[in-house]
């Protein structure tokens, strides 16, 4: 049963350690993936290694899934190409897009996570 | 009466400063009335299909104008009647007359205007009404109706005048203002944050800053600015 | 080479008063007829002109974080537009500008030369890389001392050797022009959320009061020798009652005297110059300081003269900007910078009818009117007073009571009884003015190659469309007014860059600094330098300053 | 060489050590700042190998041709390169935009609303007593910047981490929450409420609600308290408030917060500025032409509307025909619809790696890496200017060249 969610996004060490390498394996494994609270993890039957689709009304994206020090209800994406698949793109006249805080829901599923190429939709 | 019509979908945005004085002109005047396309200075008729139907002061813009900006800017009289969609600053700085857009209206709807009137039939998107960035003071008079929903930032900094909204509003509704009314017939975020006076009635529901005071029929507010304005459900 | 021909020349430095004479430009200066060949001139007809040198500004806050951080949070300011791009910058502003706008409206305006008045010591790499992108102008930056906690330092251990070694140290590494003091100790109290109130206040920590700062930095800057004098912008600014600070401040130099220049400058008076206990009986000190001043043979001070309109108050006073912010509210930028000093950013109008704003405006006519003007810059500490382009408004008001009683009838009241401006019947000279503008501000300044147009100078000239010999300011106040706006010609350099008002040429000017530092023991500093850069500051000490290959068009002034 | 200046985040530390093409003493994000990695190899055009000249040629066509060109990104590039950026937009007639409008410009728009009551890190590492991130979290994005500036500095009146409260208020207990002496999760999205309560509850008036946004009315009550007990208390915001529900309005009722708390005694605010001169990116700007940011130079002169000449509105709007990507990724940060744009125009880039951009432009220009083969000036996230420096020879332009050689190829086109 999928769940809805609050996304928020942000940077992480291993994000930014990266962020010059995005061509890279590293770069993939630091932004691909997403934070729920343990009981979210839980109740939507996952472990360690699975993935979940995350949907929002800007689009969609899969991602691997972790637990993660985030409140329940809460999803966490670093900031980067597949945070931004479902990002809001609407600035409310501010130029600033809402990176923070848009709503969703989450599910498990069994798609793979894309390349960041096609993420691109350049391969 | 001017009727203009898109040429073509624009490929950047145009800036058209039009107001309907421009119906009394020349028909060759009107076609050689100047508007940005991008970074070139082109020729209204360039861009627009232009008809003229006797000297009334009135513009009827057919098609899409989402991507035509600035239209009614300081407008005093005379009406604009878009029959589809508006772009940004529209009925900016107006003092009088009337705008009635059929579709949706972008940004910076009737951005402080002091006077006149503005109908949009579909939705609104933000700061409508408000204040320019640096300036002090947003709507200061005249009515905008939106009948559908708006976006955020609704009446920033309004001294005077009146927004009515039929459906919902977007977020931070009346920030810091100081006199006029705003409506919300249904749901909105926040609401009068740091409001100094004026009136917001709301029917639906809305988010209620810890800095009001519930009074009688509402709440008054916003404690941090000694403010008395008033938020009052209908 | 230029060849400028017939003009009516006044040059107070060389005491020329309206004499009809050629001057010839040669590489950039003013040289002798027998050094040019005339046939290879440019002859510029300037017969029935007025020939002087080009204006120097000595107070103005043209380049750095303070009136960078201005433009970004007043955009209505920025929203008048002066220049569409083309073969010029685009230029905006209204009272504040854009960094080419600045060169271009001083040049405009028959300017040539400006410093900016405050750069904070941490500050300077922007400061420098502001000033680098005004053109056309030559211009300096002062840093700031009066609440550096190395001065509290040498000042509470009344080492004169460190404190001079430190002063030689900090203006080479700023690439500095002298030695400014804003507040001396009040800001530093503002770390505490209080100020400073008279002269004998400590400063925590250290225990030094303003008193001792003043008096041991001017010490250690006339034991430099440095050109120019030190430049202070007093305690309490902006407090009814104030003026006393003010004489007491100018007293603490009594005695000490320089052949070539005041030893001390007080800058933008007005704002010092109130009497009163409240800004409900606030009335005018200036006559007070305009006594002083006139009697002593060692300080100069510049007006700050307020102009109706909109203005941006920016100052290193972090504290007074605080006051000016609850006093009337607007939005309010502060900046407390490392161990250095602060400052505060605060939009103001000042409106011809309110009762405070008059007073400040006639307080700055008076000082203007009152001292000599030998003594006296004209100034309106830009954008602090408001726009310097209105220089033409203020000379034009020195010169004409007339216009003053036109303009007075415009203002509040209040200030036919709280100033003496509506009783004074001096009016100044275009000699005088010109001094003001030109000669008095270069001295002050030890430019010894500006502000005149005697052989040797910088061929820096400004030609004005009035002939001193038959105008007559006092009545004819709008022509003189309008002919000030819109020089026939200014030459930087030896260049033409504005001819009939308009500009003509972009070019760029030097960035004037001095070293003092042969005079002095750098060992002295040392350890201290090291103690405190790694104890209190958030950069290496290596990393602090200027290097003078960072500047655009450096000019070095050593100091021996 | 010592002292190097790290040119990775808005810390911009400067006491790096570089030996033997490795850096010690910075952090991990410095550290890979100055590691080797892949490079952009050659100019291309249209992914064929070119001369710098013939690509630069190309760019500069390609920018005036434009109707509305866009050029963006600039935060991780010196103040120098800025400039002529700046400068070039001026002459095409184009936007000016960088990366604070996705990160801190809310920032710079509350700043035209209020001012900002600040100071330099210094006086923090100095003075405060009580230190609050908000929204922010230092530890993954700034990871120096706890020891040399706020939470452990040691300074002038702070001489020990127990002289100095640190809060921290998030909605996720972050790693910089760990640091914290209190912490304080919020409900997303209602961060200007609860400024909004401790404002009142600074200014003596009485909350009549039990909770706002999460924390119980109690809980504000004694940050209050803390707040107004501070001698000098600071204020460091992040993304989580500018880039959440509010944004900007956030930003402006913290500032008014600020004023309100510096009648009682001392506190500043400061935004923690991400890229190395995201603040020169603005700054520059300001100085040349008025603004920081959103900046279209479309009539010949500057006007300044976040809601139009923002690169993100820009590309939504599809109000842009050509990009010039400088120093940034966009491709990798902007919202999808963006990037969808960004896919159909005509796209510049210069930087010295591969990113997501590269893969979507059309005329590519590598560069020398600032800090490490070219020099130039950069601003700390509060304002203070240190020079980066050249460390290692290199074959590559750096940005300056390039854009000095493509502003004189645009003046050649446009006059």
């Amino acid at each position: 049963m999928p769940i809805e969610v609050e996304i928020i996004t942000g940077r992480t060490i291993d994000q930014g350690k990266t962020v010059e390498e995005k061509l890279t394996e590293e770069y993939f494994k630091a932004v691909s993936y997403c934070e729920l609270n343990e009981e979210d993890f839980r109740s939507l039957g996952l472990k360690e290694g699975d993935r979940v689709k995350i949907k929002t009304e800007f689009g969609e994206v899969v991602v691997f899934a972790k637990v993660g020090s985030v409140p329940k209800g809460v999803v966490f994406i670093p900031i980067g190409p597949y945070a931004n698949q479902i990002t809001s793109d609407d600035t409310d006249g501010t130029g600033m897009p809402l990176f923070k805080g848009v709503k969703g829901v989450v599910e498990r599923t069994e798609e793979n996570v894309k390349s960041i190429k096609e993420i691109l939709g350049v391969e | 009466m001017l009727i203009l019509k898109p040429k073509k979908d624009f490929e950047v945005s145009v800036e058209a400063e039009i107001t309907p004085d421009l119906a009394e002109k020349s028909e060759e005047e009107i076609k050689n009335f100047e508007v940005w396309y991008g970074k070139y200075k082109v020729k209204l008729g360039e861009l627009f299909e232009i008809k003229k139907e006797g000297d009334e002061k009135k513009l009827i813009l057919d098609g899409d104008f989402s991507r035509v900006k600035w239209i009614g800017r300081g407008m005093t009289e005379g009406e604009i009647v878009v029959k589809g969609n508006v772009g940004a600053h529209c009925g900016a700085f107006m003092s009088g007359g009337k705008i009635v857009v059929e579709g949706n209206a972008d940004d910076w709807l009737g951005a402080e205007m002091s006077g006149g009137e503005i109908v949009v039939k579909g939705n609104a998107r933000n700061l409508v009404g408000c204040a320019y960035y640096g300036d002090l003071e947003g709507m200061k008079g005249g009515k905008i109706l939106i009948e559908g929903n708006a976006g955020n930032y609704i009446g920033e900094k309004m001294v005077g005048g009146e927004i009515e909204i039929k459906g919902n509003a977007g977020d931070f509704i009346g920030t810091e203002m100081k006199n006029g009314t705003i409506i919300v017939h249904g749901d909105c975020g926040f609401v009068g944050g740091d409001m100094k006076g004026g009136t917001i009635k709301i029917g639906g529901k809305f988010d209620l800053l810890p800095s009001f005071k519930k009074a009688e029929d509402g709440w008054i507010g916003d404690v941090n600015v000694g403010g008395e304005g008033k938020i009052v459900k209908i | 080479m230029l060849w400028i021909k017939n003009g009516i020349v006044i040059d107070p430095k060389n005491g020329i008063e309206g004499e009809k004479m050629d001057i010839f430009v040669k590489e950039g200066k003013i040289v002798e007829e027998s050094e040019v060949k005339k046939e290879e001139c440019k002859v510029i007809d300037a017969s029935n002109k007025l020939v002087v040198a080009g204006g120097v500004e000595m107070h103005s806050h043209i380049a750095g974080s303070k009136i960078n951080t201005g433009r970004s949070m007043r955009p209505e300011e920025m929203r008048v537009v002066r220049n569409v791009a083309g073969k010029f910058r685009a230029v905006v502003g209204r009272v504040l500008l854009t960094a080419p706008g600045i060169g271009y409206e001083y040049a405009k305006m028959g300017y040539t030369t400006a410093v900016e008045a405050a750069s904070p010591p941490i500050g300077s790499p922007h400061t420098h890389e502001e000033l680098d992108a005004i053109p056309i102008l030559d211009k300096a930056a002062l840093p700031v001392f009066g609440n550096w906690h190395f001065v509290f330092k040498f000042v509470s251990e009344k080492d004169q050797e460190k404190l001079q070694a430190f002063i030689a140290w900090a203006i080479e590494r700023t690439k500095g022009y002298g030695v400014k003091i804003v507040n001396p100790g009040g800001v530093e109290k503002w770390m505490y959320g209080s100020n400073v109130r008279t002269l004998d206040d400590e400063v925590p920590i250290y225990g030094v009061t303003p008193r001792e700062i003043i008096t041991e930095v001017v010490k250690a800057n006339e034991a430099l020798n440095l050109p120019h004098c030190v430049h202070i912008h007093c305690n309490n600014l902006g407090v009814p009652g104030n003026y006393e600070t003010t004489i007491e401040t100018m007293k603490l130099v009594s005695g000490m005297k320089n052949e070539n220049r005041p030893v001390l400058h007080v800058t933008h008076v007005q704002f010092n110059a109130y009497a009163g206990s409240s800004w409900r009986d606030v009335s005018s000190g200036a006559e007070e300081i305009a006594k002083y001043v006139n009697k002593a043979d060692n300080i100069t001070i510049d007006m700050g003269q307020p102009i109706f309109g909109h203005a941006t108050a920016m100052t290193g006073d972090a504290p007074f900007q605080f006051t000016l912010h609850k006093l009337i509210g607007a939005r309010w930028s502060n900046k407390d910078t490392e161990i250095e000093g602060g400052a505060g950013i605060v939009p103001i109008v000042y409106l011809p009818k309110n009762p405070v704003h008059a007073l400040q405006w006639a307080i700055g006519l008076e000082l203007g009117l009152l001292i000599d003007s030998d003594k006296v810059v004209i100034s309106t500490d830009w954008p602090n007073g408001g726009p310097f382009t209105e220089y033409p408004y203020i000379m034009a008001m020195l010169m004409s009571k007339r216009m003053r009683e036109k303009e007075l009838e415009r203002v509040s009241p209040y200030v036919q009884k709280a100033s003496s401006l509506p009783a004074i019947d001096t009016e100044k000279t275009l000699y005088e003015v010109i001094k003001m503008s030109r000669s008095l501000p270069a001295k002050i300044l030890g430019m010894e190659n500006k502000g005149h147009l005697g052989v040797g100078a910088d061929a820096d000239i400004a030609i004005y469309n009035i002939n001193p010999n038959e105008v007559d300011p006092s009545a004819e106040y709008d022509l003189v007014n309008k002919a000030f706006r819109k020089p026939a010609y200014t030459i930087k350099d030896g260049e033409i860059v504005v001819k009939d008002g308009e500009l003509v040429a972009e070019t760029w000017g030097r960035t004037f600094w001095v070293d003092a530092t042969k005079k002095v023991s750098m060992e002295a500093i040392e350890a201290d330098l090291d103690e405190y850069f790694q104890n209190y500051y958030t950069v290496e000490r290596i990393n602090f300053g200027v290097d003078e290959r960072w500047v655009k068009k450096p000019a070095r002034l050593e100091v021996s | 060489m010592e002292n190097v200046v790290c040119t990775f985040c808005g810390s911009v530390c400067d006491d790096g050590v570089f030996e033997d093409g490795d850096v010690r003493k910075l952090c991990a994000l410095g550290k890979s700042k100055f590691s080797k990695k892949e490079r952009i190899k050659a100019p291309m055009i249209d992914g064929k190998e070119v001369s710098y000249e013939e690509a630069i040629e190309k760019a500069a066509e390609i920018l005036v041709e434009a109707k509305r060109p866009l050029l963006y990104g600039w935060a991780s590039t010196v103040n120098e390169a800025i400039r002529l950026g700046v400068l070039i937009a001026e002459k095409v007639g184009g936007i000016y935009d960088q990366c604070a409008s996705v990160c801190h410009a809310p920032g710079t728009l509350a700043l035209i609303e209020e001012g900002v009551p600040g100071g330099t890190l210094g006086s923090v590492k100095n003075r405060a007593d009580v230190v609050i991130f908000w929204g922010a979290n230092p530890v993954e994005a700034h990871p120096r910047h706890p020891t040399r500036y706020s939470v452990m500095a040691k300074g002038l009146l702070i001489k020990d981490r127990k002289n100095r409260k640190v809060v921290v208020i998030d909605v996720r207990e972050t790693k910089t929450a760990k640091l914290a002496d209190i912490f304080v999760q919020i409900k997303p999205g209602y961060d200007y409420a609860i400024i909004s309560a401790l404002r009142a509850i600074v200014k003596g008036e009485k909350i009549e609600a039990d909770e706002v946004g999460g924390v119980p009315v109690e809980k504000l009550y004694e940050l209050a308290e803390l707040m107004m007990n501070a001698k000098y208390g600071v204020i460091f915001y992040g993304l989580g408030v500018t880039q959440s529900r509010g944004r900007d309005r956030n930003v402006e009722n913290a500032i008014k917060l600020v004023q309100q708390l510096n009648r009682k005694t001392r506190w500043v605010i400061w935004p923690m500025r991400g890229h190395y001169n995201v603040v020169g990116a603005g700054e520059v700007p300001a100085w040349e032409v008025g603004y920081q940011f959103a900046i279209d130079f479309s009539r010949g002169y500057p006007r300044f509307s976040p809601a139009e000449f923002t690169a993100v509105e820009a590309l939504v709007r599809r109000d842009c025909d050509a990009a010039l990507i400088i120093a940034s990724d966009p491709a990798a940060h902007f919202p999808r619809k963006a990037v969808e744009h960004l896919k159909k125009i005509p796209v510049i880039q210069i930087d010295p790696h591969p990113n997501l951009t590269t893969l979507l432009s059309n005329v590519v220009i590598p560069s020398a890496i600032a800090g490490l083969e070219a020099e130039g000036s950069v601003y700390r996230m509060d304002g203070i200017v240190l020079r980066v420096k050249k460390l290692v020879e290199t074959e590559y332009w750096s940005d300056v060249q390039i854009l000095e050689k493509m502003y004189e190829e645009v003046v050649k086109k446009v006059g």
